[in-house]
Parts: C-alpha cells; structure tokens; sequence
C-alpha cells in the first residue's frame, strides 16, 4: 500500500491535535527533568505545519523538507532540532517522489534515528527520543499493511516508555538527574509516543 | 502569571524591538534570519568576531553583552531555546571582519546542535571558526565530568576576558586560547527560591513551596542537589562557596574575581548581605579580590536566586579584566 | 518568604556592609549614627553637597546614588522607613563642602519630620541648607494638590540634573533652582503585579491575586486607583503613558527623557516590550528621545511591577542630563 | 496620687508585650492603608526602651528622654519619629523630677499633642494619633485618681476610634485613599489604642 500527500496532511491534523492536547503534559514533564518548553516546542513546530499544510508540494521530499524548515525556524531548542534532523533525512530520501511505499517506514524512521543520533551525539538506550525510533524502527520491519503498521508502532513506543523507564536519563538537561530520574518517563519519549500514535491515529 | 507582556508568541521579537530603540548607540538588528543582534558601529577590519546565541530571558546575557571589548553578534532564541542554525550563521556572517570568529557559548544540547550545524553553513563560505564552551556550573556534574557541566554565568568573564583579547588584535588561535583559559578558570554555583515561568508555557516550570529552596539549580530551573527548607543568607553563601572551593581550591595569594548574581527577583540588598559573607571567606582564604561583581549579570527572568561565579585570574587574565569594555549593561575603564 | 537573609534586625546593617565592601571605590560609611554613606573620594572644596535620605528597600534609590555627578550624602533608613534625623544631620555634615547642602528627597511624612528636624541640628552649626521635594506621583494626588504627591522614580532625573549642576559649581541658590525645575519637569506612574515583603514583616505588604495588578501603586505598596485584572503590555503602557501626557501634555517639538523602570522582579525583557509602546506613543506625540532609561533604577525590592518616569528637558536640563555622572549603578560620559 | 519610676518600668513592660501581641495586626492595618511597616515601628522601639529599662536614671525627664531616643534611633517612621517628639515634650516637663502627679498627666498629653501637631503639620479631626491623643487629653482632664484615669484614657482611646473611623484619612499615605479609608480605622490611632490601654493596664 503506497501513502500520497493526502496522507500526510492527515497526519499532521492528527499531530496538531494531539501536540496542543498535551502541551501542558509536555511542558509539566519538561519542567519536571529539563527547562519546560517541550509542549511549546511541538505545539509551535505543529502549528507552523500546519499553517502551511495547504501550500505543501505535491513532492513528498520536499513537503518533508518544508516540514523540517519549519520546526528549525519556530524552535531551536533540542527537540525541534532534532525533528528538524529526522525530517530532513526522510525527505533527502523521499525526494523526487510525489507517494511511496508503507514498506519503506522502518527504513524512513531508522535513518533518522541514525541522522539524530549523529547530531546529537547520544547513545542509544540513553533515554531519549532516539529510543523510540529505534523500537518503532524494528517494530515496523517487514510490514507494509497500514493497521499492522499502525499498531505495531504504537505498541512500539509504548513499549519504549516501559522498558526505558528506570534507566536513568544520560543526556541532555535531564542528565544531570541521574539515578532521580529512575522510574521518570523522558519527556521526549513521551513527545514521540503522542507524535507516533496520532500520525498511526492509535 | 506575574508577567507583563502581549501575545506570547511575540514575547522575544517585541521584547528585541523595544531593546534596539533604547539603545542605539549599542545595537542593531542584522540579517533575514531574523534576532541577531550586533553592535551599533562594526568592529574595524581584521578583528577576531566573538559570537553567542542562546535563548532569551537571561538578560543581559546573551544579546546584552554585544559591545566594545566584548561580543561582535549574538542569534537570540526563543524564551530558553536555542536559536536556529541559520539565525547562528547569519550572526557568525556579521561577526566577520576577515580574521575568524569564535563561537563562544554555554553548553547546551540545542545551541551545540545548531551552532554545529551552522558552523557547516558557513564552512562553504570559508569562514574560520572556532569553539568554545562555557560548563562552569559545579552542580551539573562532578570535576571528572566537567565537560558536562552547564554553562551559566562564567559566560560574562569569558565574554569579557575573550572580548578584551579579541579587540587588543590577537588572532583567532589566541582568542579562542584566552577564552578556553577564561571558561577554565570559572566556576559557578546557583541557588533558586522561586521559579520563573516561560511565557509561552504560561505555569511556573517548577513547584517549590514558600520556605523552600533548591541549592544547584540551573538558570532554566534545571535540578540541583538539595531541595529543602530556605537557610539563612550566612547559611546559604557559605554552602555555596564550599562547592566553589571545593572544585577549584584556591591559595592565599591568589587573585579572582567573583560574581554575585541575581538569577532575576533577587534584589541587590540580598546580594550584598550575600557578599560580606563572599568576601569574609575570600579573604580568610587569602585570596584577593579584583573587580567582584555584584548585580543582575545573568539571569532567568523573574526567577528569585542567586548565583556566584568565582574566576581565577593570572596576569593575563587579569589585565583582559580591566580592559576597557562598553555595551548598555556593562561599562569598564 | 523568598528572601535572603539571615536576622531579619540586621537586614540593612548587613546590606550597607556589603555594598561599601562591593564598590570601594565608589561609597565609603561615614560618622557614628550609622548607615550614612558618602562618596569615596570627597568633592572638591566649595562645591554646593546634596544629601538624600529615605528607607531602605529601593536600590539604587537612595544611597545608589552617592557618586560624582550626583549625591554627596544619603541617610540609609530601615526598610521603608526613615532614617533619623541624627543619621540626616551626619549626612548634611559631611557633604557640606562650605558652600551649602541641598536636602533632595522624596515627599514622605517621616523623612519631612525627620530632615526638619535635622535642619534644626545643623543650624547651630552654621551649615546653609535648602530642600527640595520630590512629589512626582500623579496617582498620588490631583494636579490641583501636586505637592502632596508621593515621590518616586522621578527622583533619578532630579540627582542627575541637581548633581551635574553643583558639580559645575553652580552656587547653593541655582543648584536649588535646578532641582526644584527637575522635580517640577518629572512625572510618574506605577503598576503593580505584586507585593514586596518587608524583611521585619515576614509577609508581603498586600495581597493580590495571580492575575491581578494595580495601576497607580506607590513604591512601598501604597494604593493606587484601579485595581483590575491584568492586562496586556501594550494595554498598561497606553494606559501609563495616557496618565502622564495628560497630567504633562506634551506639544511636537519637546525634548524628553523617559524611564521605564522594573520596580525589582519584572525582568528587562518586559521593561523592552513596554519601551516599544512608550517610543511609539512618544514619536506620535511628535517628542524627541534624549537618553532614555530603561532599567531598574527606584525599587521595591522584589516587587512585580513597572514605573515610567517622564521628564521635560530645556536646553539646561539636557545639558545637565548629559553631563558625567559616575556611580556603580549609572555612569554617564 | 504619684507616679514615680517603678509604674513606668510596669508600664514599658505592659506596652511592649502588647506591642510584640499586636505585632501581625498592626502592620496588616498599615499595610490595608499604608506601607506595612506599623507593627515593626513599634516592637523596634519598645524592644529597644524595655532593653534599657533597668539602667533608666530616677529622673523621670531623663528617662522619658532616653526612652525617646530609642524611637529615634530604631526607627524612622513617622510614628517612630512622632512617639519621639512626644516623649520628648513630656521629657522637657518632667525634667528634674524622680516622681510627679498623676493630675499632670492630662497637660502632659495634650503637650505632646500640641508638639507632635507642630512636628507633623496635620490637622486635629485629621484621621492620625493626634486624635486619639487628643481624646485622652480631653477625657483625663481634672483627673488624679489612678483608677479614675486608666478608665478614663483606655475609654477615650476606644471612642476616638468609633468617632473617626468614618471620617477619611488626611495624612501621610492613607491620605491617598480618600474616601475608601472611610470605615477603616486609621492605623497610628489603632496602635495609640493598644499603648493606652496597655500602660493603664485596661
Ligand atoms: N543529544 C540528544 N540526543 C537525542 N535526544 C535528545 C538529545 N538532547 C535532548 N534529547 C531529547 O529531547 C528531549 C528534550 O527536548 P527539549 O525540551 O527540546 O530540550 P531543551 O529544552 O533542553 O533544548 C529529551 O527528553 C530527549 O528525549
Ligand atoms: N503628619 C502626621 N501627623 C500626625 N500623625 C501622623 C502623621 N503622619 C502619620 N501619622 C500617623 O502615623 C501613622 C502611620 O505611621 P507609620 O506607619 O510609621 O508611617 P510611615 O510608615 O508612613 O512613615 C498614621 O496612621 C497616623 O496615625
Ligand atoms: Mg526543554
Ligand atoms: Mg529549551
Ligand atoms: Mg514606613
Ligand atoms: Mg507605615
């Protein structure tokens, strides 16, 4: 099954919705381990989205790219940067193609997860979004059906948060919590685990 | 919330408008990217440019400090974000005078990222840059960790002390050595009473009860080792020094400077009763003090708190401290 | 209580300690009634002293201000309140240069009674003084009754004119004159989001709720006339800078200076989304802009707010404006 | 009947611990019409007179001098510096004497009204201690018996309060309230109430 730019706008509804939803949660669970602008980062990064979902080029490579853009010029802290890296290494990818196919979204999501992980120089396992697009990047290997895809990347970032959990945090403000922050879910798995199940539309 | 202002959103961009228009003789608006601050009348040719960026609501760090002797452009984030790569690269642009630009700010994931990236930038338009990172803040991690430390207000002396460098001639190699010396030679302890709120956030970023305190907190509320009940001022400063003392020791002779900072409510009275307890241990150390600064240096906008900032000083160091510095928030000689 | 401090009873004690400490060069502590501070280096022989007076808990209002180009002398009272007149008499004694002390303060009953009283000390002593009152609050009172008016910031503007123009050495009678048109030039208004708390007290001065303010407030929590739900920046400045021109109506072609001044915990970035409002609403009024002030300079400690402060300058003034000034809270020139 | 330096070690004794009681109330009501400050004014100065109480000289003008003193030096408030003025007129009266009459004690408040008045340039009906001295004046005129006079003067303080209270403030801050002080006691009267009634033991 192939995703067209339709798709996408949906999906972005879906992630505006939800980033607003939860800009409070988000911005709590920041506050709790970092500096508290998580939920005005995403809900910025998605309005800025979705401002312009209308005028998205047919391209999906460069409707990616013009996603990517907008999250550098709405945010820079390292959330929105760091979206900003993911996208633009799936739209790099996706470049020159007006849809593509579902098959394809593991390998989508663990390239920016590589790309993400270049720029910002965290290991993976050490609590960050990085995580959980490694678990919905093996989790959506293989599968192409868009429900198996769907909730195979749902179950994935849940998953993330509860395996993740009392790891201690190691990167980024939260790093300094250490052994405090056991038992606290990373308020950028958090983040993705919205991000994630509202574009499956889980 | 306690904050006066408009549209959230616009929070930073009017808050730059009405900062251009007090001061012109200091500032100007550069570039397409929007925020970026330089300096009112350019540096002369051959100049090393000194770069910062950072999120705002730390004034007058980061924008603030962009003046003689001190910075040449600075890209202004949202409130606590980093600005963008491209806001980044359009102030290293400006910086510019054809001997190279250093790129001095704190160590922070977003600004490393972005300053990173607009580093790539501006390679293409072969402009030398160089790097260095303020991580002064002891609570943020142990010594053998220290270049995972926060940086905090050691930033204004390596502003400074990197600012004098650069405008006495020096070149890029030796900027860059003078401000990695500076950023070496900090140490910072803060300790938060109340927290700020990010505007757009529109809630305090943390909960903390009336006759409470957190001894280690970072300038964005960042945790720090203690939250419990508020000490008493002699109490406070002591702890702080200890930490500061601990991490860089110092010996009689010895000469430093020290910072007293308000992280934003704290009122100059509480500072001083602060630094007669400062002082007392400095000397009782037998250190000397050079030029201590006491005031609103680096902040979280309403944040009640203080910080100290203890920066060793050898002769070199020294003299780059008294060089003459001028921008709307600092002046010396 | 988000305060600093160790005892309460020493709070000032423990601040003057600190400040002489901080800035040597700047303020010495002088006689035996305590908490008088003067100037480090004298003025020269036969210059016109001017002394100040008031409570503590507005840094750097008063004794801030003690520097050249400026003030002489301070009396340093208790939190808000005044010092005695015994403290006032010692500060009259040692800024009298030969040539005549003015006593400028701000109108407040205990400071009257107090630097009247003193006036009666240092009479026998043969020391020529004069007052002038600072009564700048148009919230405080109709124009009709102008000289009961509450004086606030604009007492900044009235140390500048008076101190450049004793320093030119200027006699006792013009000096007095200049001052006495400084404090008539300058108009106030302040806005309050929050209450201070005074150390001895333990509990803030008023309550208010998290989303309210009070236009009008006075600079020890004294009532203003409205208190409302807060607005926005854009919406208080209209409303400030309405109070002022019409209390001072402003004709195209006058030359002003303005202060936008934090009344302790509202951070410069909000003083700069205001300042944007209050240039628009100066350059529509057709005014020029000389040297405008944007900062804290008159405080209430750790209290939500903002003043602004407009002052009319002629030819004499503005020079007088201009003229150096040099304290560890302003340098001019 | 005389008075003589044991009744005014009682009495500092008396004031003071009511001033420490009414501490929190004392300053509300400045605060509500004032700077808040009225409370700290008063246990300062009593705290600094009942510390020095037990070196007072017999000579009741000297004492009361010394005990003005202590206003003047702890506090600078314009009731500091008003109960100094007072002190001091009666000071000037006493001077010489190790005891005096009782009888006199009408004179000697209405002196130390008249000088305050002179000091603080308001008007009598002004809303300020002045009336409530003024009562007690009134009320303690032709007076000697000690009984008679406590009674009296704790009665004059509690009516002046009653005749004011909805009168509007004149002076010093309060003044600014206008007509919304109306129905509030004034805060130098409330204080002048609990020192009368504390030194008569009422
Ligand atoms: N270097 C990094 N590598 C991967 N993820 C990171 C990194 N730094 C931060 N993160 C993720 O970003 C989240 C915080 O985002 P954000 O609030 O934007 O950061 P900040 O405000 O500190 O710039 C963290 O919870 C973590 O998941
Ligand atoms: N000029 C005056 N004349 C008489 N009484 C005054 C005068 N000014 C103030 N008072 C009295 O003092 C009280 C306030 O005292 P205080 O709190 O010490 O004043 P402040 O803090 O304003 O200096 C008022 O309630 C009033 O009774
Ligand atoms: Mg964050
Ligand atoms: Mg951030
Ligand atoms: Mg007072
Ligand atoms: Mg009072």
């Amino acid at each position: 099954m192939t995703l067209a730019k339709a798709d996408l706008i949906e999906a972005i509804d879906r992630v505006t919705a939800a980033m607003e939803r939860d800009f409070d949660e988000l911005n709590a669970a920041d506050g709790a381990l970092g500096d508290g602008d998580l939920g005005v980062t995403l809900t910025r990064g998605m309005r800025a989205i979705s401002d312009m979902k209308d005028d998205l080029p047919d391209d999906f490579g460069m409707a990616l790219f013009q996603c990517a853009q907008a999250f550098t010029k709405s945010s820079g802290s390292s959330y929105g940067t760091l979206m900003a890296t993911g996208l633009m290494t799936a739209a790099k990818t996706l470049k020159g193609q007006t849809e593509f196919d579902a098959a394809q979204i593991s390998n989508l999501v663990a390239a920016a997860r590589d790309k993400m992980q270049e720029r910002g120089k965290a290991e993976l396992g050490g609590k960050t979004v990085l995580d959980s697009l490694d678990a919905v990047a093996q989790a959506t290997a293989g599968l192409d059906a868009p429900d198996a895809l769907a909730d195979a990347a749902a179950q994935a970032v849940d998953q993330a948060l509860d395996d993740i959990r009392d790891k201690p945090a190691t990167i980024g403000r939260a790093r300094i919590f250490g052994e405090k922050s056991i038992g606290m879910d990373d308020p950028g798995m958090l983040a993705m685990q919205r991000i994630v199940k509202a574009a499956a539309a889980r | 919330m306690k904050k006066i202002l408009n549209n959230p959103e616009n929070y930073v961009d009017e808050m730059l408008e009405g900062f251009v228009a007090a001061h012109p003789e200091f500032y100007r608006m550069h570039g397409d990217s929007g925020k970026v601050v330089t300096r009112a009348k350019q540096a002369k040719s051959g100049k090393v440019g000194i770069v910062t960026g950072g999120g705002s609501g730390h004034l007058p760090v980061f924008t603030g400090y962009v003046g003689e002797g001190l910075l040449d452009a600075c890209a202004v984030g949202e409130v606590f974000a980093s600005p963008s790569a491209e806001q980044m690269a359009d102030a290293i642009r400006v910086a510019d005078q054809g001997a190279g630009v250093l790129r001095l700010y704190g160590n922070y994931g977003g600004d490393v990222m972005n300053f990173d990236m607009a580093g790539e930038l501006v390679e293409f338009e072969d402009i030398n840059c160089t790097t260095v990172l303020l991580a002064d803040d002891v609570a943020s991690a142990p010594p053998e960790e220290h270049e995972k430390r926060r940086g905090v207000a050691g930033m204004v002396y390596a502003f400074k002390l990197a600012g004098a460098a650069a405008e006495e001639g020096r070149d890029l190699e030796v900027v860059t050595a003078v401000a990695q010396k500076a950023a070496d030679a900090c140490r910072s302890i803060g300790a938060a009473l109340s927290s700020c709120t990010v505007p757009q956030a529109g809630k305090p970023t943390f909960d903390i009860a009336d006759d409470e305190m957190e001894m280690g907190m970072g300038i964005h509320g960042e945790p720090g080792v203690w939250r419990g009940k508020l000490r008493t001022a002699d109490e406070i400063a002591d702890e702080m020094m200890d930490r500061l003392l601990a991490d860089m020791p110092l010996a009689s002779g010895d000469r430093v400077s020290i910072l007293v900072n308000s992280l934003g409510a704290t009122p100059p009275e509480e500072l001083y009763i602060l630094y007669r307890i400062v002082k007392q241990r400095l000397d009782k150390a037998g250190a000397t003090i050079v030029m201590p600064l006491v005031g609103r240096y680096a902040t979280s906008m309403e944040m009640s708190g203080v910080s100290f900032t203890l920066c060793k000083l050898d002769d070199e160091l020294e003299a780059l401290l008294k060089a003459p510095c001028d921008c709307a928030f600092w002046r010396v000689g």
